[in-house]
């Protein structure tokens, strides 16, 4: 990688970043952002005679070269945005003067759950873990935007049914649900069963 | 409760294998407690050894020397609750293991009663894992920091952010969270100083003369409105300012000494 | 070592940027920066064992690095910090009227405990949210024309006293700052309740 870089900077090419106007203005305006600047925003800032196509070369020409530097450009809930490179953690935490706060495990479980199993109820949750869920954990991941209720189970009692908000991907740094870590190996109950009958089987 | 429990299921404990202490209040629930048990000694979950299991959970739920917290913990129905079920299911499968006939399935095989608890158990797992593995993607604010200050350019007007009740009444909440309420409390026995609000009336006639509804509309709180009134009836008394009201029912002015001079 | 990166960066060799763990460290610190970033900050985070010089020199590297792209670092009055290149102000400014800012949470936490505790210092705001307030905050809260310098608190350093100003009972659609629920009523009973047994276990 760094030798292809010194390759083109010898044949004089490393500027074509910088001579690009477009994705100049994008890097721009994704500093400008407040939030995750999707591509839909950035066509409508850029103009129709824009090409998506374009803009979203841009913006990986830009992931490439920002990829080995202290900051990164990340694409987080469908948009991009500057990040500090995570080696940096330690640095910045010093300069905010903040101690990393740290979730509880039941919290943690009680998000993978709901990230994983959307849309699901509580009562589903309580029966995954075996144990009663407080609804100040409820709360805490609500408040943070991480989860929220997207309708209710028809079922009686009619119970809130949870799921995962746009503020869990931007915070856990995930482009979409897709990007959920492992969440292919994730066995669903038929699969479970299977596994059990398959291994009864085994040893009969 | 526990003693009763420890009379009716003895934890024979002369047969146990030699387990390192573990205390309830380490673990989230009674399947992250059976995954240790599991997982600690190696045992198979498609196979699991329910007489030996049983035995060491319910030694467990019965340990005399749980710390204090976890003893409160016990005592506590809903987290106690969840413990006993359990210790009845594992009861329950330690029975129906020693039924000599076995219960078959639709097409004649017979049904392994331990499956839905190793089903349990594997998906519990697998959430616990999960939770792990989120816990150690770089998360925003902890591990990686997204730009703080607006990049302003010389020539750029930036409007300026709009206004959100409710954002700004959670953010309190967020407050009151993290420093345990404390904030509270102070609003409420917070005393106003008459003589700190006399100085700020003074400081704020200082540009010269005022109405009285805008000085007290910035006061919050019923509180505050109290003592500002007194602290201005306070100044009229010492001569440091003037009260002026021209017509009946008119506006009130508040006006500085040295105005008057 | 200035010299040397500018000769570098003549012979086409401005990549090398990206080797210098100094350089991404500064650089991730000035986009985390919640105000423009002094070298005697930097020093304070980085450590005593890292000369200014340094320092300065990985400033000027980065300096020169963004001084062809879409944004800059520049330095400003008091600091260091990134900024849009002057040349893309239309696409920014057509930006932000697509999608006005919205405040941080760290100025609606700021906000907020001016609010409820008015007339409050600094130093106050700062114990209550465990972190340090940015100046830049309170200029935009003021430059908004929500809080006002009441005055100064009588104690050494004459520290401001703020407060709201009438403005933000307008913009936030509040008769009177009575309107404002009780901050008790912002908790529910659960939260209460645990903060008392928590407060009682701090105790014990």
């Amino acid at each position: 990688m760094l030798r292809l870089c010194y390759a083109i900077a010898e044949t004089g090419y490393a500027l074509i970043v910088d001579d690009d106007a477009l994705t100049s203005r994008i890097e721009a305006l994704v500093l400008a952002s407040d939030e995750p600047l999707t591509i839909k925003r950035l066509v409508a800032v850029l103009g129709d005679d824009i090409a998506s196509g374009d803009i979203r070369a841009a913006l990986l020409e830009l992931e490439t070269h920002y990829s080995t530097r202290g900051i990164r450009l990340v694409q987080v809930a469908d948009g991009w945005q500057f990040r500090t490179a995570d080696e940096h953690a330690a640095s910045v935490q010093q300069l905010w003067q903040i101690r990393p706060s740290r979730l509880s495990r039941s919290a943690l479980e009680t998000l993978a759950i709901i990230a994983y199993r959307q849309p699901t109820t509580r009562a589903e949750i309580e029966a995954l873990r075996g144990v009663k869920t407080s609804g100040s954990i409820i709360a805490t991941l609500q408040e943070r935007e991480w989860i929220k209720v997207l309708g209710r189970k028809d079922v009686p009692g009619r119970p809130h049914l949870y799921g995962t908000g746009r503020q869990f991907l931007v915070d856990f740094n995930l482009n979409s649900l897709n990007d959920l870590p492992e969440s292919s190996q994730l066995l669903d109950d038929d699969e479970k069963e299977q596994m059990i009958s398959n291994h009864r089987g085994e040893e009969q | 409760m526990q003693p009763v429990q420890a009379d009716l299921f003895p934890a024979d404990g002369d047969k146990q294998p030699v387990m390192p202490p573990v205390h309830l209040d380490q673990f989230e629930g009674p399947l992250d407690l059976l995954l240790h048990l599991i997982r600690s000694q190696q045992m198979d979950i498609f196979d699991i050894p329910i007489a030996m299991l049983t035995s060491q959970y319910l030694a467990l739920l019965v340990e005399p020397d749980q710390p204090a917290a976890a003893q409160q913990a016990g005592l506590d129905l809903d987290i106690a609750g969840d413990y006993l079920v359990m210790a009845s299911t594992l009861m329950q499968l330690k029975s129906r293991m020693l039924l000599p006939r076995p219960q078959l399935d639709d097409e004649g095989n017979a049904i392994d009663p331990r499956a839905e608890l190793a089903a349990q158990l594997i998906a519990y797992e697998q959430y616990r894992l999960l939770a792990e593995e989120l816990n150690a993607r770089p998360r925003l604010g902890r591990d990686v920091f997204a730009r703080c200050i607006f990049p302003e350019a010389e020539n750029v007007e930036r409007p300026l952010p709009e206004a959100d009740l409710d954002a700004l009444l959670l953010a309190f909440r967020h407050v009151l969270k993290r420093v345990g309420g404390e904030v509270r409390h102070q609003i409420l026995v917070e005393t106003m100083s008459v003589r700190e609000q006399m100085r700020l009336v003074l400081e704020r006639l200082g540009a010269g003369g005022m109405q009285l509804d805008e000085m007290l509309q910035d006061s919050p709180g019923r509180e505050a409105l109290v003592t500002t009134v007194l602290a201005i009836l306070e100044l009229w008394r010492q001569q440091s300012i003037s009260v002026v009201q021209s017509e009946c029912y008119g506006s009130v002015t508040l006006l500085p000494k040295q105005v008057m001079h």
